[in-house]
């Protein structure tokens, strides 16, 4: 199930990374790198904006796996319940 | 509440401005050349001296100085005289009394008199009469301080402007351009006393202001409507009053449009045109997007043939062209 | 013709004393010329005396009079008071326009006074205009119309006298001939010398008068008038008079003869109707010098009233260029 | 009324003489007229005023002396665009945020003396709209200029002269681009070179390098291409630097133009200064502060005009390879394709390695093929001891 709340805290970071980006009209499954065009270091920017705001570190190999805001906030609310 | 209009020539409209200002006012009385017998040269008076009598429609000898001059007498004695001067040519005869006389009694005499006096005067070329029957020297008269100068260009203005202007203390000299007599239009028949004052807009438009006068006016017009085919909109000025100019509306208008083009059948050298344009670069220059332009009387004497007679004065066409070259330059 | 007017002593000091005034007036004026209190042109009327005093004795306070650049006497002799004819001499705002005309452009409305005016024959017009106003108010006034008889090659005296005439109009022309339009003889100017005969081609009563008389100038004005008042129409007078001073202040006068000058001035109407009225026992010699002291400080009294004058401010100088109302 | 003041044209210049004034009192002069010369102790110049008014006051004659700040003129101001009686502001700076992508030499000034002509009322409308009317083509009467061609001169409202929060204005971008890259090809004769870098050895320490750093300090494959390409041309600096009037100029420092693409359209290449002597955290520091900015469009002219040399990487998605062009009066740009996992021979047998195609382009007027070569086996050499960088 996927956290609607979680998905506008993850926009609102996007947004901060890509200002120039119209967030709010991004797809859920949307594809950050390839739809997007969020390049590596604006991916970066995002997981330190994850990381700084949500305090969730997603490793480097788990890149893979947040690679959509729906995935992403998936990945979140997983390691969470697994944390807490 | 109007009442129904009435079909009207310019001619009959200036003849119930006499005749009601003559059964208005016992102290108004016309003078002139063959106004009374003859009728008037242009008409304008036919029936009057039958109506009113010789004691108030008065024949005068051809003595243009004695007439005019002793119309500011009569007038700085209390009376209201109308002098109907034939043409504008033949006032030069008695521009000693206009000018020496009605415009600077008042003046000089420390305001102890004034001369409310009304010449008119037929004026401007189109009749085929030559140099000695067609000029436009009314920018002439505008030059003179202590006269006020009227060109009605409308059968409004023809009808209401002769009972203001009895009503004013100065010496008010009336235009009447030879070619709007036969002009025919509608008008209220209650029609009245209008202000001798300030010009009046004709025709709103974007893109130039057309500043003009008399005859020129309906002109200036048909141009306007023409040029709007174009994709031209201008706006027309009809100046109604010549001294005093109503800068303001010029200026008004040229903020909006931002070009100017004076029409005016006077010659250009040192004419009423030169006048404007020049308060316009006083007045307007940061204004401006294009320099204020002139379409006047050729520098000629008005010649007889048509042919040359046309070319000597604007035209429809050659507003058009005067318009289109200062907005669309080429 | 009338005759003469049976003259008493009250009537005699009247018209000298007007004369004296005006020549003690005139004097003064070039003085003052000269010290730069008066500018512009300053034409004098020392010599005519005899015409205007003749002429206004005779008017009533219904006639209007227009009148030419040469004006002072006319002026006085009409009742207007000296100190502001001073004054607009001056230029001063008490003068009587204001001093807005100065020397050539005397206007007073309450004695009907239509001006000074300084274009030869302009105001001939102007007076076939009072008249006519006078008669179409079925009024009893004359306009009483003063120039020059350089006037006369004007165009504007023949159309003003045939108007006149032919309109039956009750105007008085006066034509002042000094014989010298400037400086132009009549002879040289006219071919017909003998002006009252103009007006006669205009079928206009007309008279010749010894305009250094001023008896006789009052006794044809009063002719004239009694015509006018009966509705015959426009009258018309010559008086032959002679000024003794130049034209202007600035005029060398290389065009006429001093014994000229001096042959017209043995017929100084002043001098010869004060000998004259004390020969015929009217007055004194004491009641001449009476006059002239009396006229000397009215002159006095008008310099220190054109002195004490102020000047108009600048900033009323657009002001009448246009009316705001016809004056009441 | 507006003071002309002795203006200061460098900090040592404490005074000068007027030895001649081009306008005398009642002229009109128009914003950048040359009004006076002046003597100083560098020679004659040109004095310009930078309003638009009537000359009404000379108050230092010719051949006088006055020091700088000194009221020279009165100018009587038009319009309303200058406020009367303020002190002539010294020329202003070009806004940070509106420094064109690419440093461009300015266009040649109109030539002074020849009098623009234009209509009053354009005039006082460039004046509102800060448009600089020369240089316009007038299509007025007698081809003035008109309120119409000043108009359509000025910058749009949406993109009136605030910052601009969301990038550059893409038109004027892709202008300045084209600008650039027509110059480059016209005038730069490149040469081309292509190296495939085998990239495991890097890839791998950095991959245990971020698994030990916090999210924060993790490093991109970028920064060490960055860093190895500042190093790289330490070592062959034929390649860093500019060509200026018909000659190359090196350069001693390394100022590495990042190439960042903007997602709106367009490319910009901010200067990463001293490249070469950044440590990577530093080098990485310093690329996420670009690349952040320039997403903001908070950039500073002068990291515009600062690189001494390009570097452009495509990124780990893009295409194999890259084949620049120079960035004019620059001497090179060296390319970084996508790195793929691809069959490679090392040390005599086939292997798949991630591979990446580095590339350079080269001023062939400035340098040749050999050193261009030296410089990618420089970076080859450099990324395979990536600990080193």
């Amino acid at each position: 199930m996927t956290d609607t709340r979680l998905i506008g805290r993850l926009r609102q970071i996007l947004s901060d990374v890509a200002p120039e980006l119209d967030v709010a009209a991004i797809p859920d499954e949307a594809d950050l790198r390839n739809d997007i065009g969020i390049d590596s270091m604006d991916f970066l920017n995002f997981v330190i904006g994850i990381s700084k705001q949500l305090s969730v570190a997603i490793p480097e190999a788990d890149y893979g796996k947040i690679t959509t805001l729906a995935k992403c906030a998936d990945y979140i609310g997983r390691s969470k319940t697994v944390a807490g | 509440m109007t009442a129904a209009p009435l079909k009207i020539t310019y001619r009959e409209a200036v003849k119930q401005a006499i005749r009601e200002a003559l059964a208005r006012d016992p102290r108004v009385f016309l003078m002139g050349e063959d106004i009374g017998r003859y009728g008037g040269c242009y008409a304008v008076t036919k029936g009057l001296l039958q109506e009113f009598g010789e004691e108030r429609i008065r024949d005068t000898p051809l003595s243009e100085s004695a007439f005019v001059g002793a119309g500011i007498g009569a007038a700085m004695a209390g009376l209201r005289p109308i002098v109907e001067v034939m043409t504008v040519n033949f006032s030069l005869l008695a521009l000693d009394q206009i000018v020496n006389n009605a415009a600077t009694i008042p003046h000089m005499s420390g305001g102890q008199f004034a001369v409310p006096l009304v010449i008119r005067m037929a004026t401007g070329a189109g009749r085929q009469l030559a140099a000695q029957h067609s000029h436009s020297l009314e920018g002439w008269y505008a030059h003179i301080p202590g006269l006020k100068i009227l060109a009605p260009a409308t059968l409004e203005d023809a009808r209401g402007m002769l009972w203001s202007a009895l009503q004013d203390p100065n010496p008010v000299l009336i235009f009447e351009h030879v070619n709007l007599y036969n002009m025919e239009g509608e008008l209220p028949s209650d029609a009245g006393a209008v202000p001798i004052e300030g010009a009046a807009l004709r025709r709103q438009g974007r893109d130039l202001s057309i500043v003009t006068y008399g005859a020129s006016l309906h002109k200036a017009l048909a141009a306007a409507k023409q040029l709007a085919g174009q994709g031209i909109e201008a706006e027309v000025i009809d100046l109604r009053c010549l001294r005093p100019l109503d800068d303001a509306t010029i200026t008004a208008s040229i903020a909006r449009t931002r070009r100017a083009l004076i029409v005016d059948e006077g010659w250009r050298s040192g004419g009423i045109s030169a006048e404007i344009g020049m308060r316009i670069a006083e007045q307007s220059f940061y204004d401006l997007d294009a320099p204020p332009m002139r379409l006047c009387g050729a520098e000629v004497p008005i010649p007889y043939p048509k042919h040359l007679e046309d070319a000597a004065i604007p035209q429809i066409e050659t507003i058009i062209s005067a318009a289109t070259s200062l907005v669309r330059p080429s | 013709m009338t005759a003469k007017p049976h003259l008493d002593g009250a009537h005699a000091r009247r018209l000298l004393g007007q004369m004296i005034r005006i020549r003690l007036f005139e004097e003064k004026c070039a003085e003052l010329y000269t010290r730069g209190k008066i500018r512009g042109f300053l034409h004098l009327y020392i010599g005519e005396e005899a015409n205007a005093v003749g002429v206004m004795e005779a008017l009533t306070a219904d006639d209007s009079v227009v009148s030419t650049y040469r004006e002072h006497g006319h002026a006085l002799a009409r009742g207007i008071a000296m100190g502001p004819l001073m004054a607009e001499m001056y230029g001063k705002a008490n003068g009587t326009s204001g001093g807005r005309g100065g020397s050539m452009h005397v206007f007073d409305r309450a004695t009907r006074f239509y001006g000074g005016n300084a274009i030869v024959g302009g105001g001939l017009p102007l007076s076939v205009g009072l008249g006519l106003a006078e008669r179409m108010r079925s009024g009893r006034g004359a306009a009483v119309c003063l120039f020059g008889e350089g006037a006369v090659a004007e165009g504007e005296f023949h159309e003003s006298l045939n108007l006149a005439a032919l309109w039956k109009l009750p105007v008085l022309f006066v034509c002042e001939n000094n014989l010298y339009a400037m400086g132009s003889a009549i002879e040289r100017t006219e071919s017909e010398t003998d002006i009252h005969r103009k007006a006669e081609a205009y079928r206009i009563a007309s008279q010749r008068v010894d305009g250094m008389d001023v008896v006789a100038v009052e006794a044809a004005t009063r002719a004239a008038l009694e015509h006018l008042r009966a509705g015959e129409g426009p009258q018309f007078l010559e008086c032959r008079t002679y000024r003794f001073r130049a034209h202007s202040m600035f005029d060398a006068q290389l065009y006429r003869d001093k014994s000229e000058v001096e042959r017209w001035k043995e017929r100084d109407p002043i001098k010869r109707f004060a000998d004259w009225s004390v020969a015929a026992r009217l007055l004194h010699k004491t009641d001449i010098a009476d006059l002239e002291k009396a006229a000397a400080v009215e002159v006095d009294q008008a310099v220190a009233f054109a002195e004490a004058g102020d000047w108009e401010s600048v900033a009323d100088l657009g002001k009448f260029v246009l009316m705001d109302k016809v004056p009441a | 009324m507006i003071d002309f003041r002795m203006p200061s044209l460098g900090a040592d210049m404490e005074k000068g003489t007027v030895v001649e004034w081009l306008k005398k009192p009642g002229d009109a002069i128009a914003r950048g007229d040359v009004v006076a010369v002046v003597e100083t102790q560098k020679g004659a110049f040109e004095i310009e005023v930078f309003d638009a008014g009537v000359l009404r006051e000379i108050l230092v004659a010719v051949g006088n002396q006055a020091p700088v700040g000194a009221v020279l003129a009165r100018i009587e101001s038009i319009g309303a665009g200058v406020p009367v009686g303020a002190e002539v502001p010294p020329p202003a700076p070009p806004s940070p945020t509106r420094a064109p992508p690419v440093a461009l030499k300015p266009p040649p000034a109109a030539p002074s003396g020849e009098r623009l002509r234009i209509s009053p009322a354009a005039a006082r409308r460039a004046l509102e709209l800060g448009v600089d009317a020369r240089g316009l083509r007038g299509t007025g009467p007698q081809g003035a200029i008109t309120i119409a061609d000043v108009e359509g001169a000025a910058p749009k409202p949406s993109e009136a002269p605030t910052p601009p929060r969301r990038g550059f204005d893409p038109s004027a971008m892709r202008q300045a681009i084209a600008a650039a890259m027509a110059r480059s090809k016209r005038e730069i004769p490149h040469y081309y070179l292509s190296l495939p870098i085998d990239m495991a050895r890097s890839l791998e320490w950095m991959s245990a390098e971020n698994a030990r750093r916090d999210v924060e300090h993790r490093l991109l494959p970028a920064v060490l291409l960055l860093k190895a390409s500042a190093l790289a041309l330490r070592q062959v600096p034929q390649l860093n630097g500019f060509w200026i009037d018909g000659a190359p100029r090196l350069s001693q420092a390394i100022h590495v133009g990042w190439a960042i693409s903007l997602r709106g359209g367009g490319l910009m290449a901010p200067a990463i200064r001293d490249a070469d002597r950044l440590s990577l955290d530093q080098a990485m520091a310093a690329l996420r502060d670009l690349v952040t900015r320039a997403r903001t469009a908070r950039l500073r002219g002068s990291e515009m005009m600062d690189p001494t040399v390009t570097v452009t990487s495509l990124g780990e998605r893009g295409a194999e390879s890259v084949l620049g062009v120079i960035y004019p009066p620059q001497l090179a740009i060296v390319g970084f394709g996508a790195a793929r996992p691809s069959p490679a021979v090392v040390e005599g047998r086939f292997a798949v390695r991630p591979l990446v195609h580095a590339t350079l382009s080269g001023d062939h007027r400035a340098s040749d093929g050999e050193t261009g070569g030296r410089l990618l086996a420089a970076i080859d050499r450099l990324l395979q001891t990536p600990e080193a960088l």
